[in-house]
């Protein structure tokens, strides 16, 4: 029988978010969520500071939401220690009113049952708000 | 939470990751071996350096050794380098004075081993050539703590530190191949 | 490299580099580099038709290949990507696997990039992986410091003279992270003794910052918007951080990269031909030991130039006109600020920090146990 | 184009394991040394090396360093890292290869992804922003990307089994194989879901190995080896990173990528493709137009095996031991990294 060993590889990071990910996130504190808006018409959730297919910079934020569509979702009947609820939920690609792409999110429906493609869906906001994309703590059936 | 403006552009992000994974067998051995206070190491054999710990290589022919390889070495060896670092402060730094890390050339062995704590002598009189002795924790305290397959730790769960023997210096000629 | 197609820098970028830039994301940062040498090429995203990114390990920042992510900021989408990472001289390396990729014929327009955000995390917990009893890069490189002081018989000062020389350098440098106008060797002499015997101002900072550069082929470098610089000769060199038997103070690995990109330059006399040298120094005493390691001086020779003045911008072989990696050590990017200065120098667009009449000019970079060396030689014009 | 033909001419990997003994570079040492046997070089003799790793794989920065020591790093040598998958590693030391002054290069990849958690390291890959804080998971994020194929009409979970269980078939001949045996369509959709719409035949394995691959130009190649497998092209491309701003269901950089790689659709006797999760063999067939009849991971594929960081070497490999041994003339393999094919490799061989 060997002996087991564990290392840890732990660091509190901080990162700086820059004029677009900064307004992004100081929204979701203020229950908002902003998009961009591309050259093309474009509005892109969560904003970038550029255009993903061309680099081009974009500036222009636009309020999207607060309702959206579920796209296509996936459940997680056993969360792991990383995963945001401690209770089964589905990762989604959700697209808030108003915008042209699609965020990786948190749909918190309960049951795999209420779960389906076309799903509207809308925020519920995280009470005590802590500067991260979970201030959006998860979507929730309409 | 403070509503200061610069915090919106910050986002405080704790990663952390745990690797867990069973020692090798090579390692698991040498363990075995502190246990027993023994420093076990394996042969080249093409080249017949030594190395401790085992890698279950030599990196310098690039050949497998094994168990056939091993040989033990004493607990007893000479300082071929040192520094006195000062510590920084860092996430996960317990050091807060200056200590010791010196480089140890085993008797019996061809590769140093790094990082040691040199005791029983004043931080101004460590130097290159002082023969020391390894001081071993009681058997039971001895773990394999600290000791991974990733390269990390050597003896530090079974040897506390290295003392001098108060033999003569050894001549520069002895280490000068293991210079750090 | 022998036969391949001609290589030129025709646009360079970096960033302001700070201790904690807190005005950008990463993405921020990244760009803000790229875009000055788009700019600086006449060029923009669409026009390149490859990229390489380099930077040190991925726990400085907590990213798994950031690069993936960073695709999106540098309109790679539908682009070739590749991550180099070789240590300390991952910047250096960087800059050379883009060479190749353009001296292959593989790609004409190759924007390489490399960049640390320093500040993110800390440097001192990844070089310590992530333990305690950490000894950071100074402690492990004090030994041999020590070593080459014995070896050459240096007296203690030129350790100060060169954390001098570099920061007035790097007064004459915008970019530049430390503008400490009132460095003096009293300032370096009374700084806390870090490493034995290793002082604070002869340390490098910690910095946030990037660096990009332009590659064309030949006939992207004759009609560049500004003068180009000529990538003449690359090479890099590896070897084991820690056998029986080597000699950490000189380094085979770095005597036998300097001598090809000397042999591909047609370098006979580095000291005479080179121009003006921007060399990986994080803590001073590196100056004076790779003027002896790369064979610039002979044994014992190096602190004598550095002692003579001979390094400094005015002297007959300036090292680190741009103030070096003792005034900004974005570490990913540091490497690549070595070729993208030396490029810079040869096109005689190094501003304030310019060698008058600079033609050949020889750049440095080293990583890990002082093991991995890539170096390179940029010329005003192709030989 | 001759003096540039460049051709794999020896190979080896490890055995694939859910928990290898020992560590990567003890995992590397005979996976080398057998790769240079079989072409039949001293690796003194090697022009130039490269590696592919991932220092948060292994488990600490910097922990690329310690590989060195299978390179055989003593004299000096001239190599190069990526922090890529090793096929990742073949295209640089191909690109180096291309100059002429060198004609021998050695590569490699190696990964344990054993020691970590995989479901919380890999969250560490994506957007630090608006991903990585979330513990998006690769099944998870794989799960999307199926269920939008499912949504489309291109795909159903019957189409996955299917996958796998070919996959599992195929790697009964497979000796480095870690899935391996027959399995029943009807019965695997009997399982439940890992990630509905996934079950667990359509993830990868958890495998720690190594591969390593020799390649060698012109002369020298045919010198070394009978028949060695010439690389008539090599190409990658990489695509947006945020899952939600691309088509999940489809791979247009591997599309181009075998486009620049001169592959032109025609025959091909064997390919091997990066489809870590089953759904995927179906994007990366429709995105290389493979004709159908062609054999797409005779050797299991990454269900089968999927030592991360080698895997798209080993798909190399692959191809290349059949090039090789007469197998086959013409094969294609495929590499891919990040998640989602979001970066993808093709490389065309031949035989003549």
């Amino acid at each position: 029988m060997t002996r087991e060993t564990t290392t840890v590889l732990e660091f509190p990071y901080s990162r700086t978010l820059g004029p677009v990910l900064g307004a992004f996130l100081a929204g979701l504190r203020e229950h908002r969520i902003l998009g961009i808006r591309t050259p093309s018409g474009e509005v892109l959730v969560p904003p970038l500071e550029y255009d993903p297919r061309t680099g081009a910079a974009l500036d222009e934020l636009v309020e999207v939401g607060p309702g959206a569509t579920v796209e296509s979702w996936t459940w997680v009947a056993e969360p792991g220690e990383k995963h945001p609820l401690d209770h089964p939920f589905a990762f989604a690609l959700v697209r808030p009113d108003g915008a042209d792409t699609a965020m990786v999110h948190v749909v918190d429906a309960g049951s795999p049952d209420r779960m389906r493609t076309g799903l509207r869906v809308v925020p519920r906001w995280r009470a005590e708000p802590r500067h991260l994309i979970d201030d959006l703590e998860a979507w929730v059936p309409e | 939470m403070s509503d200061a403006p610069k915090q919106d552009l910050v986002m405080a992000h704790l990663v952390s990751l745990r690797y867990e994974e069973p020692l090798s067998r090579i390692l698991d051995r040498f363990v075995d071996g502190l246990m027993e206070g023994r420093i076990l190491g394996h042969r080249c054999p093409a080249c017949r350096r030594v190395y401790v710990p085992a890698k279950g290589y030599c990196p310098l022919c690039v050949v497998e050794t094994t168990e056939a390889d091993e040989v033990e070495v004493a607990d007893t060896g000479v300082v071929t380098g040192f520094t006195i670092i000062t510590p920084v402060a860092y996430y996960g730094q317990e050091e807060t004075e200056p200590f010791v890390y010196a480089s140890v050339l085993l008797d019996g062995s061809d590769a140093n081993l790094g990082g040691q704590d040199i005791v029983g002598i004043p931080h101004d009189q460590v130097r290159a050539g002082l023969r020391v002795r390894a001081v071993w924790r009681p058997p039971a305290e001895r773990s394999a703590e600290g000791i991974t397959n990733r390269g990390w730790g050597s003896v530090g769960s079974a040897i506390d530190a290295f003392t001098p023997t108060d033999e003569p210096d050894a001549p520069p000629e002895q280490y000068a191949e293991h210079l750090f | 490299m022998s036969s391949g197609e001609r290589c030129a820098v025709v646009g360079i970028g970096q960033t302001h580099h700070r201790k904690r830039r807190d005005d950008v994301s990463i993405p921020g940062l990244v760009r803000e580099a790229a875009l000055r040498a788009l700019d600086d090429a006449e060029m923009t995203f669409a026009d390149v038709d490859a990229l390489v990114i380099g930077k040190a390990p991925d726990a400085f920042e907590g990213i798994i290949q950031p690069e993936l992510f960073l695709a999106d900021a540098l309109g790679a989408a539908g682009k070739p990507m590749l991550r180099v990472h070789t240590a300390g001289s991952v910047g250096g390396s960087t800059f050379i696997v883009g060479a190749h990729l353009v001296q292959s014929r593989i790609h004409q327009r190759v924007l390489a990039i490399s960049w640390e955000k320093q500040s993110e995390g800390n440097a001192q917990w990844g070089l310590a992986g992530g333990r305690s009893r950490g000894i950071g890069a100074g402690g492990a490189f004090a030994p041999w410091i020590r070593a080459y002081i014995e070896r050459s018989g240096a007296p203690e000062y030129i350790g100060w003279q060169v954390a001098v020389k570099d920061r007035l350098n790097a007064l004459r440098n915008p970019y530049a992270h430390l503008q400490l106008a009132d460095i003096s060797i009293d300032r370096v002499r009374e700084s806390p003794m870090l490493w034995d015997p290793l002082r604070f101002l002869e340390s490098c900072p910690s910095s946030d910052g990037a660096c990009a550069v332009v590659l064309t082929d030949e006939a992207g470098g004759r009609r560049a918007a500004r003068p180009p610089a000529w990538v003449e000769a690359t090479s890099v060199r590896s070897e084991l951080g820690m056998f029986p038997g080597r000699d950490p103070v000189r380094p085979q690995a770095g005597v036998e990269c300097a001598h090809d990109v000397y042999r591909q330059a047609g370098i006979g006399d580095p000291r005479r031909e080179i121009d003006v040298a921007e060399i990986y120094v994080p803590f001073s005493w590196y100056e004076p030991m790779w003027l002896e390691g790369h064979d610039i001086a002979g044994p014992g020779e190096g602190w004598r130039m550095v002692d003579d003045g001979i390094t400094e911008m005015g002297g007959a072989f300036p090292v680190n006109p741009s103030g070096g990696v003792l005034s900004s050590n974005p570490i990913g990017a540091s490497g690549m600020l070595r070729f993208a200065e030396a490029a810079l120098q040869v096109r005689g667009l190094a501003g304030e920090h310019q060698i008058d009449g600079a033609r050949t000019a020889l750049a440095q970079a080293y990583g890990g146990a002082a093991q991995y060396f890539a170096m390179g030689v940029l010329r005003s014009e192709p030989r | 184009m001759a003096a540039t033909d460049i051709a794999v001419i020896g190979f080896a990997q490890t055995p694939a394991e859910r928990r290898a003994e020992g560590n990567e570079v003890q995992l590397l040492v005979p996976t080398v040394s057998a790769a240079l046997a079989m072409a039949g070089l001293d690796r003194r003799e090697v022009g130039f090396t490269c590696a592919g790793s991932c220092d948060y794989l292994t488990g600490g920065p910097f922990a690329f360093v310690q590989n060195l020591e299978a390179a055989g790093a003593w004299p000096p040598i001239e190599e190069s890292h990526v922090e890529m998958d090793g096929a990742w590693a073949l295209y640089e030391a191909w690109v180096r290869l291309q100059h002429g002054d060198i004609d021998t290069a050695l590569v490699f990849g190696s990964g344990k992804s054993s020691p970590a958690d995989p479901a919380a390291l890999w969250p560490q890959q994506l957007d630090p922003y608006t991903l990585a804080p979330l513990g998006v998971d690769p099944v998870s994020l794989a799960a999307l990307q199926a269920r939008s194929l499912i949504h489309r009409g291109l795909a159903t979970e019957r189409d996955f089994a299917e996958v796998a269980v070919r996959s599992r078939r195929a790697a009964l001949a497979n000796p480095h194989a870690q899935v391996r045996g027959e399995a029943d369509v009807e019965a695997l959709l009997a399982e439940p879901y890992v990630r509905d719409p996934l079950r667990r035949h359509d993830l990868p394995p958890i495998s720690d190995g190594a591969v390593a691959v020799v390649l060698a130009r012109g002369d020298r190649a045919q010198a070394l080896c009978a028949r060695p497998a010439w690389i008539r092209g090599i190409d990658h491309r990489i695509e947006v990173h945020q899952p939600g701003m691309r088509d999940l269901t489809e791979s247009p950089s591997t599309t181009l990528a075998a486009e620049r790689a001169g592959y032109d659709g025609g025959p091909l006797d064997v390919a091997e493709l990066s489809a870590v999760f089953s759904p995927q063999e179906g994007i990366l067939r429709r995105a290389l137009a493979l004709p159908e009849g062609t054999d797409a991971n005779p050797s299991g594929g990454p269900l089968a095996a999927n030592p991360v960081m080698a895997t798209g070497l080993v798909r190399i490999a692959e191809v290349a031991a059949r090039i090789i041994d007469g197998r086959a003339d013409r094969g294609l393999a495929h590499a891919t990294g990040g998640q989602l094919l979001q970066h993808n490799l093709v490389c065309l061989m031949e035989g003549r």
